[in-house]
């Protein structure tokens, strides 16, 4: 964390840092770290049906890892995690950014309107969002194939949703279409902190608009395209909602829509007739936290320390 | 006499800007446009022709009056509002002041507390349910919205944390130390000075953290389910039977809770163009 | 190199009328200054004519073609920001590249101007540095290399030195004359610093309020001002003013009253309609002298005594409670509540109608007169 | 205090608000009962973490076998052999709801569903065809709609996977395995999903790609309702609860027939599946009250009325109970003519990681989609079951 | 008011030391002036009075109290600073209320200061507006009247003018000093601008790397300084310095040879261990003249002439490639590229050894020497 200059010892307010950071480390504390905890502590536990919890050490991480089931469920359901970042590493963060790119030029009409717009799916709950979309990709009622008939390309239609081969790539484009907001605010943010002599700087160097953001103001944003990227992953190795809303907690068609969260729900919570299975549960939550620290700290020590951030 | 002076390059981008912003708005709105339209549409009408607006035929309010004659709406409203308000109101107030803390004060360990804070933001809160459940039935909170907004400000706080203390760091030194100079304790501060001018960012947060509380159905589930407490995503849950879906009235009910969210979005996006457009604190 | 015509330029924001035509020529090699007070529309007309900004009317010509609706990049003009606008990604040889690079320069070519300009401005041992690692002098000098490189046909500034400190400031100053006469290239240059413009411009040009108040050599500006506004300008400390009445005219000479009551007889041709008529009269604090009489003697009290060690500034209250400020020597003795007499010769006054523009001055010595 | 019950069914809020609950609070007045149902995806989950956290209601809705069992073993389901009118109810019905040694009930059965299909009267009409018997009439049936072309031959998705196993697997497979026969054979290990019934019925399961609609990978268990409450297909693979919504939403007429057996078999088997009980909190504040609920339960009363206002969910009871759905009606006939049997992954075959029911979903719809041969899906769910079930290993 | 004295006050950063114990004695009611180049201290130094830093080694005390562990609030002082710091959120009259209201004086009495405070400011018709309603000279006197208000015992200023233009600083000097004139109040206040310090201050304390390098009234820095890092600091233009070899010495006079090869005796007190060595000397802008002869002279090439109307500057360079600045008379006809020569009185010369400490001057007329 970048600081703007020397901090106030905290020995001349000794009782006011206390004050402010107190009621919010306590709730937190207590409402999230200790349940968390709590839970995690159970991977290291196994309850037999209808018997006492008993200690196990790292069986459950052997069970997940080593057993030939639960470590081909567990790498798919991580590759496919993986699959999903990359879409919105190389979809939603890319428009994202061209978004933001193109409300920041200089003298867009409407730029507020349309971004308010654009953030719109933001908002909308993965009730909502998984509905609507199902309803676009029905392959019954058609308004998916209206709207390419538009264009002509009807018989490019397929019913996406329910193939293998697809329905992971569709379920990330429509994660994409309602996230994209966050990456535009954020960018958006960062690039009207670009001075605007600069741009003129740049403009009567002979750049064009275009050159202009690819040249100057992107490599100067790139600190919060990482940012982005980091909130993305953490965000994306979380994610749960929109394919349980969609696809149910058994992510078909065989599993290729199955990610860490629905995983984890499933094998914690259980699902139709499986029982949940706390303990698993809590193992393959501690595993996504394994990672997802891993994620965290490679952007930590190897991206962000390499990216200047360049007083402007 | 004015197009003179226009450069012809200027036109064209600004159409080919235009267009792609439109197309772009257009592929953000219309799905939210489609659910709207059908909810006001006959079952019929919806899956004969889904892209079609009501029209004398198909038109039908079934949707709605069944909504609200089934379900408490207002009730539904009133507890996902006060939920989300008091939730980021604390959300708000508290991340304020750690961020505050944590960016003003050098003390011992401040790097670890704020990268114990930040762990909330790595792990699904959904995982400690069990335990917190526990909790709350402890406290004896089980049922009301207090155990909701608790569980909430703690999923927030990670985040707020996070984002305030970025905006913290800009707020110019010499503005804390000229109300240092004139006598001014420290939580006055905070309060007087600090939390007025970072406005924009506290919008920005308000906005992240209201998104996940109001469109949440895990934990109403869990912890208020019961008559009277329950939130809006809870209630259109009920439309959703198990081999039964009553379209019209889930139409009908996603639209009307499309609503308050957005109009408390463009309440705080007000906030949020001036935070964007003003360079943050300046 | 280039010439550069401005016809009735007129812009607007919305409805806010920023410049209401202004004329201007500049010629080949000239080195034009505009100055103002802030918010005048300096930096508007310099965005106008880089191309930054849309022209609401009239029309810019750049050798001779109008060039309204030509991006910057076409109209060959190079720009220095008063922020300097360095990229602060890129080092101080990729800051001046960038632009050649654009142009798809070949690489050797753009080399060879780059260190060309480097050598120039002295920034040899510094082209691999980025931006933040530069002093405020050394971050102008790219900023101007970077303008150099491009060799364009005219050179913007818009008020460079203004974020220096004040030794570094008459460096670059010095430096910038020295390139100006090096490269005879057209330059316009935007200050509200008048030491920079009496210093640096043949031509000045005073703007305010959106209007072009009058165009001129420095030495034209300082003896000749039109109006009582560039009086009041032009100049450091700048000119006395205070209100005398006009007793008598005569052709080519003038009776007035000072305040206090004395009476002065000073060489302009009023008409003989304005006797009687309150009018404004202007003394430069370098050409009042302090106690000895002169054709103008005006008597204050001392209110502040600054000394500068070379030279003290006596701050004069004047019996019509107007400010008279006196140059006197270093080593001045004034107290402070004294009240003294300070004089000028009858050449120093300037005279000021109502609407304050100039009398004209008739009788002229040298001493007061700009003749270059 | 209020006795709560807890639900998956959604649906049946009307149900229970407007009639069941006014008729026992007829008997007794003096007991408040509220009905409190959640989504039917998130239920198991709710209800097991209320339980653990010692909020959930008095009354809980059983799911059959595991799912309840093991909340009875971890000592939130009270038992109910005690209760007066038990004896209503079959040991066949009350199977689902008993420890494995069949010692202990602990859910008092509520109703079962069966399995069938649906068929658009009209459509039939058009095509000329007759209701078919067996299975070679079935597809010449199907054939036959598809060649005429104006309605899709039949209605259903593989895009919730159930579907595909519940109305397709379990539908048509009793037929092949002969019911409860096979179902136990399964159970004792003697008979194996690499046996021909299984790859069987997976395969009849394949051949119906050819008559769903176009893109029916992506197609929804309420988009297939609809489909056909929409009359655009012309054969709807059902259970028994949706005649209600059909009734509710068709304006044509429809019929059932049960799945057909092969031509010249002597028996047909339907799958009659005990799918639904009410169970007792364990901690319960108001156990008394409850109890007093559940016994009303056991009476005719509820059992005609349950039956009645849900048409498709037939009582579990032994009471006669006049159904006055004709289609309802239709179904339970084939309890008369048919072996019933109960899905075969149901008991103790989905006690284990992975788990036979969840399989099945999965093979089936694969099976469907044509991305895995019925011997594959019957090789895989084999594999599946021996890896934890000692009678397969 | 308040006397302040600072006692061996260190200050580091870490391992960077910053002040390297400062001792310096301000009286009640002087007007005390920080100067010294960029990164000297001398906002550290002010910081530390205001106790917005902590101490790193010394004492400080106000009024005879060692303050250095009480906090800003507690010590008396009101401090400007250089951005302002306005509360942007708060109106004119809430920004000067502030500080009142939370030391829970009643309404009345807040409302007399703070108009009180107006008046004398000028800022009566102010009151209700914003910061970002304000020009940069009224923000200047907002944030001058929240630290009058609260009538501290020491007012701290950081470079409260640099922010403002040219005109604005002149005015805004003018109003500070005829407020330490009204108040008589104890002011600490920093500035790179010289020009500030001289004409504001009754102390001047020059600081160069973190040590005090003089202290002393304006002109005893204008005509005494004590090394030739104050000479070069201290006046505007800066000191000429050129090397010169010494050639003699006397008790009290000193022969010395100006680059070019002519020969000067000046007065000054040269140990005779230094004949032969080459010492610096240096002499005033202001005290040469043109073509004059006078006991030192030197010549070279007119490379740059500045002209400001009332005076011209000529830029010579030396034989030694050292460079002068000549002021000339606003008139002036020298051209570029001409050779002349300038001389001074031997009393203007300053002469430094190789360590820059001055040499004693001994015979020194009025002129050039600081009597008050
Ligand atoms: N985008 C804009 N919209 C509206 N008014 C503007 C805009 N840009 C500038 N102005 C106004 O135009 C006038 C001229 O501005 P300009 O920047 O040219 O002044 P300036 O002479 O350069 O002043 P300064 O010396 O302070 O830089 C100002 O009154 C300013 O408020
Ligand atoms: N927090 C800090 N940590 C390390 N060094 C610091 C810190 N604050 C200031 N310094 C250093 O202390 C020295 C003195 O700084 P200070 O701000 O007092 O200079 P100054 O004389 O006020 O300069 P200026 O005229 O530029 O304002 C500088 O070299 C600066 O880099
Ligand atoms: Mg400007
Ligand atoms: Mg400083």
């Amino acid at each position: 964390m970048a600081h703007s200059g020397p901090m106030t010892d905290w020995r001349k307010a000794k009782l006011p840092v206390f004050a402010f950071l107190a009621p919010a480390t306590i709730i937190y504390s207590l409402f999230m770290i200790y349940p968390l905890i709590d839970s995690i502590r159970l991977s290291f536990y196994a309850a037999p049906s209808g018997e006492e919890l008993a200690f196990v050490g790292f069986d459950n991480y052997r069970t997940i890892l080593g057993d030939p089931d639960w470590s081909a469920t567990f790498w798919n359901s991580f590759w496919n995690n993986m699959k999903f970042f990359a879409v919105h590493m190389l979809v939603q963060n890319p428009i994202g950014i061209a978004l933001a790119g193109i409300l920041s030029l200089p003298q867009l009409k409407f730029r507020n309107s349309y971004r308010t717009l654009m953030i719109m799916p933001t908002m909308l709950s993965v009730v909502i969002v998984g509905f609507i979309w199902q309803l676009i990709l029905s392959p019954v009622w058609g308004v998916g194939t209206d709207i390419l008939d538009i264009f002509g390309l009807k018989s490019l239609f397929g019913p996406w949703l329910g193939k293998e081969g697809s329905a992971l790539i569709t379920l990330s484009f429509i994660s994409v279409w309602q996230w994209v907001g966050i990456p535009l605010m954020l960018i958006y943010a960062a690039l009207l902190a670009i001075p605007d002599d600069l741009v003129d700087a740049a403009i009567v160097d002979g750049a064009t608009h275009f050159e202009v953001f690819w040249h100057i103001k992107l490599p100067l944003v790139l600190p919060t395209v990482a940012m982005v990227s980091i909130l993305t992953f953490v965000g994306n190795f979380n994610a749960f909602d929109l394919i349980y809303a969609v696809k149910g907690a058994l992510a078909g068609p065989n599993f290729s829509t199955d990610i860490m969260g629905t995983l984890f729900y499933r094998t914690f919570f259980g699902y139709q007739l499986q029982l949940g299975n706390p303990s698993l549960g809590a193992t393959v939550a501690s595993l996504m936290f394994l990672i997802i620290l891993a994620g965290v700290l490679f952007y930590l020590f190897a991206v962000q320390r390499r990216l200047a951030r360049y007083q402007l | 006499m004015m197009t003179k002076n226009i450069r012809r390059e200027d036109m064209s981008r600004a159409v080919i800007v235009h267009a792609i912003l439109m197309t772009y708005t257009l592929v953000a709105l219309y799905p939210i446009f489609l659910v709207i339209i059908n909810a006001f549409k006959t079952r019929k009408g919806i899956f004969r022709d889904p892209m079609g607006l009501p029209n004398a035929e198909t038109f039908s309010l079934e949707g709605f009056t069944k909504v609200l004659a089934k379900s408490n709406f207002e009730v539904f409203f009133f507890n996902s509002f006060s939920v989300t308000i008091i939730t980021i109101a604390v959300v708000l107030l508290l991340g304020a002041m750690a961020a505050w803390a944590l960016s003003e004060y050098k003390f011992p360990g401040s790097t670890w507390l704020a990268l114990y804070l930040a762990i909330g933001i790595m792990v699904p809160i959904r995982l400690g349910s069990v335990s917190i459940l526990n909790l709350i039935v402890d406290l004896g909170l089980i049922n009301t919205l207090t155990a909701l907004v608790l569980v909430y400000v703690a999923q927030g706080l990670p985040l707020a944390i996070f984002i305030l203390t970025e905006f913290m760091h800009q707020i110019p030194k010499d503005l804390k130390e000229a109300a240092r100079c004139d006598g001014v304790g420290e939580f006055k501060i905070f309060f007087a000075i600090i939390l007025p001018l970072i406005r924009p960012a506290v919008a920005t947060v308000a906005v992240f953290t209201m998104i996940p509380i109001w469109n949440d159905l895990w934990f109403p589930l869990i912890l208020a389910p019961g008559d009277g407490k329950q939130t809006i995503t809870l209630g259109i849950q009920q439309f959703i039977g198990q081999y039964v879906t009553d379209w019209n009235a889930v139409l009908a009910s996603l639209s009307l809770a499309i609503i308050p969210i957005m109009i408390l979005y463009l309440i705080f996006s007000r906030q949020l163009i001036r935070g964007l457009t003003s360079g943050a604190v300046k | 190199m280039a010439d550069l015509k401005l016809d009735q330029i007129r812009k607007s924001y919305g409805a806010v009328d920023v410049l209401h035509g202004i004329d201007l020529d500049v010629e080949d090699g000239e080195f034009v200054v505009f100055v103002g007070p802030s918010g005048c529309g300096k930096s508007t007309l310099l965005r106008i004519i880089a191309g930054l900004e849309d022209i609401t009317g009239g029309d810019l010509m750049i050798d001779g073609d109008v060039v309204n609706a030509k991006s910057p990049r076409d109209r060959g003009i190079a720009m220095v920001f008063q922020s300097y606008a360095l990229y602060p990604h890129m080092t101080v040889y990729k800051n001046m590249a960038f632009g050649l690079k654009l142009a798809n320069h070949d690489k050797g070519a753009i080399d060879q101007r780059v260190r060309e300009a480097a050598r120039i401005l002295q920034l040899d041992q510094l082209l691999d540095r980025r931006p933040s690692e530069l002093s405020g002098g050394q971050r102008q000098r790219v900023a101007i290399g970077r303008a150099i490189v491009r060799q364009p046909k005219v050179f913007l500034f818009d008020e460079p030195l203004s974020n220096l400190d004040a030794a570094l400031r008459v460096q670059t100053r010095l430096e910038i004359a020295k390139l100006h006469q090096k490269l005879k290239s057209t330059i316009v240059y935007v200050t509200h610093d008048q030491v920079e413009a009496m210093t640096l411009a043949d031509k000045i040009v005073v703007l305010n309020a959106g209007n072009v108040e009058q165009v001129g050599s420095p030495m034209q500006l300082y003896h000749h001002p039109q109006t009582r506004f560039v009086a009041g300008f032009i100049g450091s400390p700048a000119m006395n003013f205070t209100t005398v009445r006009i007793d008598a005219v005569e052709p080519g000479k003038v009776t007035v009253t000072v305040p206090g009551g004395a009476k002065a007889i000073l060489p302009f041709d009023v008409p003989a309609g304005d006797i009687g008529k309150d009018v404004e009269m202007g003394i430069r604090p370098e050409h009042l002298s302090l106690g000895e009489t002169g054709a103008v003697s005006v008597t204050g009290e001392v209110d502040v005594v600054e000394k500068l060690g070379d030279s003290t500034y006596l701050y004069l209250k004047l019996p019509n409670e107007d400010r008279f400020t006196v140059r006197g020597p270093g080593h001045s003795r004034v107290k402070l509540g004294e009240t003294i007499s300070a004089a000028a010769q009858a050449g120093a006054a300037h005279l000021f109608d109502i609407n304050g523009k100039a009398y004209a001055k008739l009788e002229c010595p040298a001493e007061f007169s700009a003749d270059d | 205090g209020e006795l709560v019950i807890e639900s998956w069914r959604n649906d049946d809020i009307d149900i229970w608000n407007d009639k069941i609950i006014p008729a026992f609070n007829k008997v007794h007045p003096d007991i408040q009962v509220s009905f409190k149902p959640s989504a039917p995806t998130e239920y198991n989950a709710t209800v097991n973490a209320k339980l653990a956290g010692g909020t959930a209601g008095d009354l809980i809705t059983c799911r059959p076998f595991d799912a309840s069992l093991e909340l009875y073993k971890q000592g939130n389901l009270a038992a109910l052999d005690d209760l007066k009118g038990m004896d209503n109810f079959s040991s066949v019905a009350k199977s689902a709801w008993q420890t494995d040694d069949g010692s202990v009930t602990f859910c008092l059965p509520m109703a079962s569903v069966i399995h069938g299909f649906i068929y658009n009267k009209e459509a039939f009409e058009e095509a000329g065809v007759e209701v078919p018997t067996t299975r070679e009439e079935f597809y010449a049936v199907l054939d036959k709609i598809k060649e005429e072309g104006s309605y899709a031959p039949m209605a259903m998705g593989t895009a919730d996977q159930w579907e595909a196993a519940t109305m397709g697997f379990q539908n048509i497979g009793p037929n092949y395995w002969k019911g409860e026969e096979g179902r136990k054979a399964l159970i004792d290990g003697s008979a194996k999903f690499t046996d021909k019934p299984y790859v069987d019925t997976f395969a009849e399961l394949a051949s119906w790609s050819n008559y769903l609609p176009d893109g029916y990978e992506a197609i929804s268990y309420p988009d297939a309702q609809n489909l056909f409450s929409l009359g655009r297909a012309a054969i709807y693979p059902a259970g028994s609860w949706d005649i209600s919504l059909f009734n509710s939403q068709a304006d044509f007429k429809f019929g059932a027939f049960p799945p057909p057996a092969a031509a010249g078999s002597d028996t047909c088997y339907i799958s009659d599946h005990t799918d639904i009980a009410l169970g007792l909190n364990a901690k319960s504040p108001n156990a008394a009250e409850a109890k007093v609920f559940l016994e009303w339960m056991t009476g005719s009363e509820f059992a005609s009325l349950y039956s009645n206002a849900l048409p498709g969910f037939f009582s579990l009871s032994n009471h006669k109970v006049e159904i006055s759905d004709p289609v309802a009606n239709e179904f339970v006939s084939w309890r008369q003519k048919c072996e019933s049997t109960i899905r075969n992954s149901y008991q103790i075959l989905s006690r284990g990681t992975p788990n036979l029911e969840n399989e099945l979903w999965n093979l089936s719809a694969q099976v469907i989609n044509g991305t895995l041969s019925p011997e594959e899906a019957g090789k895989s769910a084999e594999a599946g079951l021996a890896k934890w079930y000692a009678p397969h290993q």
